[in-house]
């Protein structure tokens, strides 16, 4: 009888990247049905898109690499990265975008700081960011979403696939006709025009809280993260410190002038916050590594994100903050290490 | 705004070189980057919120009403030399910081981020007060900025990163990154 | 076009005379300073120099490299690599291997003839004793430098493994 | 002093007790060939005093400390000492070490100096004195010798704590003792206080160990009170000694210090039964109660086994192997060593045997990168941060392993069994502590050794000044003579 002689502890928790990479795709499932529902089928041609191009990327730089292409690419990082990026793009962007978009988030944001557990950029943001900054008219061609009693946009599945593959829409439709801005782009034009906020709230684009289509998918997913928490996948310091840190100063400059600048609300409801709170900030990589620096990480993002989102030229400033505090995460690392038992400080 | 971004991205960068990558450029020799990135930090810090207000009120009282205004450039870089030289001796006493006089001193007149102060004060400035605020200000994004760069390249060491991409690329993409970052606060302020 | 002429001179004598007063370098000392904190000061000469002062001065010279310390190991190393801004290298092994665990060097009192040489020898006074008189080796200040048991002529001091009690636990 | 309002991290974890604590306690049947290795206590090993071939008592000493971290060893059986040669040890299970082998020949004859001892009006040092040569070292893992800990003790007001709190899934020698031979902890406890003038003392259990609790209770009123019975969360490790203090008082040890540092004094129940046993029947530490536990054991139990014998009659004695195990193990599946066979013997620190198989055990998986989750350390007792200390530690950056606390790390396993990427963690912090361990002390004795080398230099040089002058002065001597 020889037994394996191998170093305490001897059992573990049955547990795994990917089935935590995989829990957090589930969660994300929600969101994307009532974005479909709302705003078509384009979301699920770009998920399509992007879920092949990220692979496809993996599998070549993990070739090039040298590194084992099986455990890598099942562990579903490369997934989460893909899903994310596809999410915030428009639903009827061409496919060069969302395809250049994740090559370029998993080829330089990953691999090249030296992959899975190493990347100190958030990979989606990343891709994200360059897409914004460079193809700025694409990004903002948002559609009218369903239920809001405007002409609503129905294309058929092929109408669908020759707006994405060749740009072309049907005869009698106009790319300006199907598009309106998003309830965030559609309050700061409105409040740099001068009206106040019931105004420019006041278009149909808006629904009882964020916005028509987009409140009830920020509220798909809160679900998904909710259910996040209840299983422990994330914990609650990020989520509740970046909804806090675009809440707090919403509150207070509505208090201040309630005219001209919206309420926490709205801020928390709209644009890409709660799919920011819980799933691209928690993003473990690239996010602080102990309970304070998390809180100091999440707050920050949202501070930003509110900052961008009421001075800045781009409507929605969270990917701008992820990557900002991404930057910012070795130093906040270094400065909220926890008291360690036994040491005075 | 994007001008700001730019002159505090290059001395962020130019300066992280001289700390981790050019001995004879080291302003200090600690034993890790990290405490060098904060002294020069702080010298950098003292040196914009000394020279901007300073030469607001040359520009102003001096050579405004001389109308030499075309001096402005050379007697700005005379006076961040007449500061930086200041800074050098209250660095020296302390051998703590165990400074290399003339590294320093050169990184403090060379830094971009301090002239570009200087010389956006007119355009950016009304009264005394907002040059302080600017001068702060530019100091204090220059020290985070710095720090930021300096951890993270200290966690990157130990990564498994390409051979090629080893080092000065990958500081430069990340350099790269953060400029895409930092392009999300254009527009905050009148261009 | 006079008075920036004259302003301009002004400057330039104000800059040229704070620069002559503290023209003086600093002196090298504090970088032999530095790096002497970092060595183990364990004075055992294995770096080829009479201790660690005398290496340091090296190093700042830039006469030595920074692998020459078995004692310090791959800490010492690393650390001197930041310091020095050079390129990690490991320990050399022709200097000598870092021994596993910390080891204090023992007289065998049976055979010891009080001859004095390694009282002579030790570079940290951590041998007690006088001529023809028995010789014993202060285990706590022993830095294990092996710098006596060559002297020895009756060959009676042998290297053991330094007690638990002796190492100090408390940071 | 610093106190924290109560524990953090810790595991909450399937106890899989039941299965041994269904059978009572019974002795095991004593075995032909006992192998006693003489380094199965902390610190060093003991020195055999008798040669091959000697007849030996029950109880006789047979190896005597070596050091005043050391302990005794006595012969659990009457016979005839076989060989004194490395043999196996569970401590260290690929590395033999010098053991004693005695022969039994079954006649029981005790050492007739083995006298009960009266301590209750005994000097405090007495009584320390009385329990080394007892051979008692700590039972609960540590196997540290407990009157090297006594003497070390704090000089006033300690307060006692005497460690049931047995919170390793499978183990349940404790729980068995605590239920069945209550009495002898309370005495034990008795003894330990008088030994350490201890102002109050406590027997901590786990909750979930109901009968263990009131039998306790049962003995200290029986043995006249004085003692408390606490009960804390059933959390891993709250059986250790720093989580168990912080527990009870809410004060923390110090980083690299003790507990009586602060005044407390931490003892394993099975310590106490051992030193009541040595004090009030003379019966030196020659058996201890362990737990044969595991699916592959056809009927587990907790036996009352002299110390020396091979495990391979303990599994026999509960019924031999129900099917191949996938792992044999002393100790629990936390913190337990893995054995290769079943030929090694029952050393003084065994407190369990656990065969298990894959439906009790879950093997970590491939390994994969660390993605920084931050898991670990909101599980870790010791509130460190190891995805830290493990980037630290395959970078080798002995001082910031220094810094973020790796030499506080208890290695109780919760960071590996949380881990997603299945990192064996604990495993690479036992590597690296080695490396900060030195780096520490080279760090410590660098000012020392640097002061005395200068003062040398400095003598030196005013030696050589002396015999210049001295030189030059006979010279001039010499010369100025017409």
């Amino acid at each position: 009888m020889s037994l394996p002689t191998s170093q305490p502890p001897h059992s573990v928790a049955p547990n795994s990247v990917a089935r935590v990479m995989g829990i957090v795709l589930i969660a994300l499932i929600p969101a994307i049905v009532v974005h479909i529902v709302f705003f078509g089928i384009g979301l699920a041609v770009q998920l399509t898109l992007a879920i092949a191009t990220a692979l496809i990327t993996e599998a070549i730089a993990l070739h090039l690499r040298r590194q084992p292409v099986r455990p890598f690419l099942s562990d579903g990082s490369a997934l989460i990265t893909a899903v994310l990026l596809a999410f915030c793009l428009p639903p009827l962007a061409p496919w060069w975008l969302v395809v250049s978009g994740t090559a370029f988030a998993i080829l330089l944001a990953k691999h090249l700081y030296g992959g899975l557990g190493s990347n100190p950029f958030n990979p989606a943001m990343v891709g994200y960011v360059v897409l914004l900054v460079s193809f700025p008219q694409h990004l903002t061609r948002w559609l009218t979403p369903e239920a809001s009693g405007l002409h609503p946009v129905d294309l058929s599945f092929v109408q669908t696939l020759h707006a994405i593959f060749i740009g072309q829409l049907p005869p009698e439709l106009t790319w300006d006709a199907i598009t309106s801005p998003t309830p965030l782009d559609a309050v700061r034009t409105g409040l740099k025009m001068g009206l106040t906020l019931q105004e420019a709230q006041a278009a149909p684009t808006f629904g009882g809280l964020g916005g028509r289509g987009w409140e009830w998918i920020n509220l798909a997913v809160l679900a998904g993260g909710i259910w996040l928490l209840a299983l422990k996948i994330v914990r609650w310091h990020i989520p509740v410190a970046l909804l806090a840190g675009l809440a707090i100063p919403a509150a207070i400059m509505h208090a201040v002038d309630p005219g001209s600048y919206a309420g926490a609300l709205f801020e928390v409801t709209s644009g890409a916050s709660m799919l920011g709170a819980f799933f691209i900030a928690t993003d473990p990589v690239s996010a602080a590594t102990s309970d304070r620096g998390r809180l100091v990480y999440g707050f920050g993002i949202g501070l930003v994100a509110y900052i961008i989102r009421t001075w800045g030229g781009y409507p929605d400033g969270i990917a701008f903050g992820v990557l900002l505090l991404n930057l910012a995460v070795p130093l906040i690392d270094r400065y909220t290490v926890p008291r360690i038992y036994g040491r005075a400080t | 705004m994007s001008s700001l971004l730019l002159i505090l991205l290059s001395a962020v960068l130019i300066s992280h070189f001289a700390l981790t990558r050019v001995p004879a450029l080291r302003p200090f020799a600690s034993t890790s980057p990290f405490d060098d990135a904060v002294r020069l930090a702080i010298a950098v810090l003292a040196c914009t919120s000394v020279v901007t207000p300073l030469s607001y009120l040359l520009r102003n009282h001096v050579l405004q009403p001389l109308h030499v205004l075309y001096l402005q450039p050379l007697l700005f870089v005379v006076l961040i030399m007449l500061v930086a030289q200041l800074i050098r001796l209250v660095v020296e006493q302390r051998t703590l910081w165990a400074p290399n006089a003339t590294a320093l001193f050169a990184l403090l007149t060379g830094n971009s981020a301090i002239l570009g102060a200087t010389l956006l004060v007119p355009s950016r400035v009304e009264t005394f007060i907002d040059s302080i605020g600017l001068g702060l200000g530019i100091g204090l994004s220059f020290a985070v900025l710095l720090l930021c760069l300096t951890t993270l390249e200290q966690r990157m060491r130990h990564a498994a990163i390409a051979v090629s991409f080893r080092g000065t690329p990958l500081a430069l993409i990340t350099a790269g990154v953060m400029a895409l970052a930092l392009m999300g606060f254009t527009g905050l302020i009148a261009e | 076009m006079l008075t920036a002429a004259l302003l301009a001179a002004g400057f330039a004598a104000a800059l040229a005379s704070v620069l002559a007063r503290s023209s003086r370098v600093v002196p090298r000392s504090t970088l032999i300073e530095r790096i002497n904190d970092v060595l183990p000061q364990t004075q055992c000469g294995r770096c080829t120099f009479a201790g660690c002062k005398p290496y340091a001065t090296a190093l700042a010279e830039g006469r030595a490299d920074i692998n020459h310390c078995p004692p310090g190991g791959d800490t010492t190393a690393r650390t001197l690599a930041t310091l020095l801004d050079r390129p990690y290298k490991p320990v050399d092994p022709q200097f000598g291997i870092t021994p596993a665990q910390p080891v204090v060097a023992w007289v065998d009192e049976s055979r010891c003839i009080g001859c004095t040489k390694c009282i002579q020898a030790c570079p940290v006074d951590a041998i007690v004793g006088a001529s023809k008189f028995m010789h014993t080796i202060i285990a706590a200040q022993c830095t294990g430098c092996e710098l006596c048991i060559a002297p020895c002529p009756v060959d009676c001091i042998e290297l053991r493994p330094a007690q638990a009690s002796q190492l100090s636990l408390s940071s | 002093m610093t106190t924290r309002s109560q524990t953090r991290g810790g595991l909450k974890l399937e106890t899989h007790k039941h299965r041994s604590t269904m059978r009572p306690l019974r002795a095991a049947r004593p075995a032909e060939l006992l192998t006693l290795p003489l380094d199965q206590h902390a610190g060093a090993a003991a020195r055999p005093i008798v040669a091959t071939g000697d007849l030996v008592a029950l109880g006789q000493p047979i190896a005597e400390p070596t050091a005043d971290i050391s302990a005794w060893l006595h012969s659990p059986v009457s016979g005839r000492v076989r060989a004194i040669e490395p043999q196996p040890s569970a401590l260290h299970p690929d590395t033999p070490s010098l053991a004693i082998v005695i022969e039994n020949d079954g006649a029981d004859r005790t050492h007739a100096a083995n006298q009960p001892f009266d301590f209750s009006n005994a000097e405090p040092a007495a009584i320390v004195e009385h329990i080394a040569r007892g051979g008692i070292v700590g039972l609960g893992g540590a196997i540290f010798p407990t009157a090297a800990k006594l003497a070390r003790a704090p000089a006033k007001s300690a307060h006692l704590i005497v460690n049931g709190a047995e919170c390793e899934p499978w183990i349940s020698c404790d729980d068995m003792l605590m239920r069945e031979r209550a009495s002898e902890v309370i005495a034990g406890a008795k003894v330990l206080c008088r030994a350490v003038l201890a102002e109050h003392c406590t027997i901590a259990v786990e909750d979930d160990m109901r009968e263990a609790a009131q039998a306790l209770r049962e003995a200290v009123e029986h043995a006249g009170g004085g003692i408390e019975v606490v009960e804390v969360p059933s959390i891993y490790p709250a059986g250790g000694e720093r989580q168990l203090i912080t527990t009870l008082t809410g004060l923390e040890v110090p980083s690299g210090g003790l507990p009586q540092d602060i005044g407390i004094l931490c003892q394993n129940v099975g310590t106490a039964a051992a030193i009541a046993r040595w004090v009030h029947d003379g019966e030196p530490l020659i058996r201890r109660v362990v737990t044969i536990t595991g699916s592959a054991i056809q009927e587990p139990a907790n036996l009352d086994a002299v110390i020396g014998t091979p495990l391979s009659r303990l599994i026999a004695d509960c019924g031999g192997f129900a099917t191949e195990p996938a792992k044999l193990m002393m100790g629990g599946p936390m913190m337990g060593i893995a054995l290769p066979t079943d030929q090694f013997a029952v050393l003084k620190g065994m407190n369990c045997v656990f065969a298990a198989t894959l439906r009790d055990i879950q093997p970590a998986g491939p390994e994969m990168p660390c993605i920084r989750c931050g898991s670990c350390s909101e599980v870790c007792p010791a509130i460190l941060l190891p995805q830290q200390l493990h980037r630290l530690a395959l970078a080798g950056e002995v001082p910031e392993l220094d810094e973020y606390g790796l030499l506080d790390c208890i290695e109780c396993g919760c960071c590996d069994y949380v881990c997603p990427s299945q990192i064996p963690l604990v495993e690479r912090f036992r590597v690296a502590k080695p490396e900060v361990l030195r780096y520490r002390t080279m760090r410590s004795m660098a000012p020392e050794a640097r002061a005395q080398f200068e003062a040398r230099e400095v003598r030196l040089a005013r030696l050589e000044e002396e015999r210049r002058a001295r030189l030059a002065e006979k010279r001039r001597s010499i010369t100025s003579k017409p």
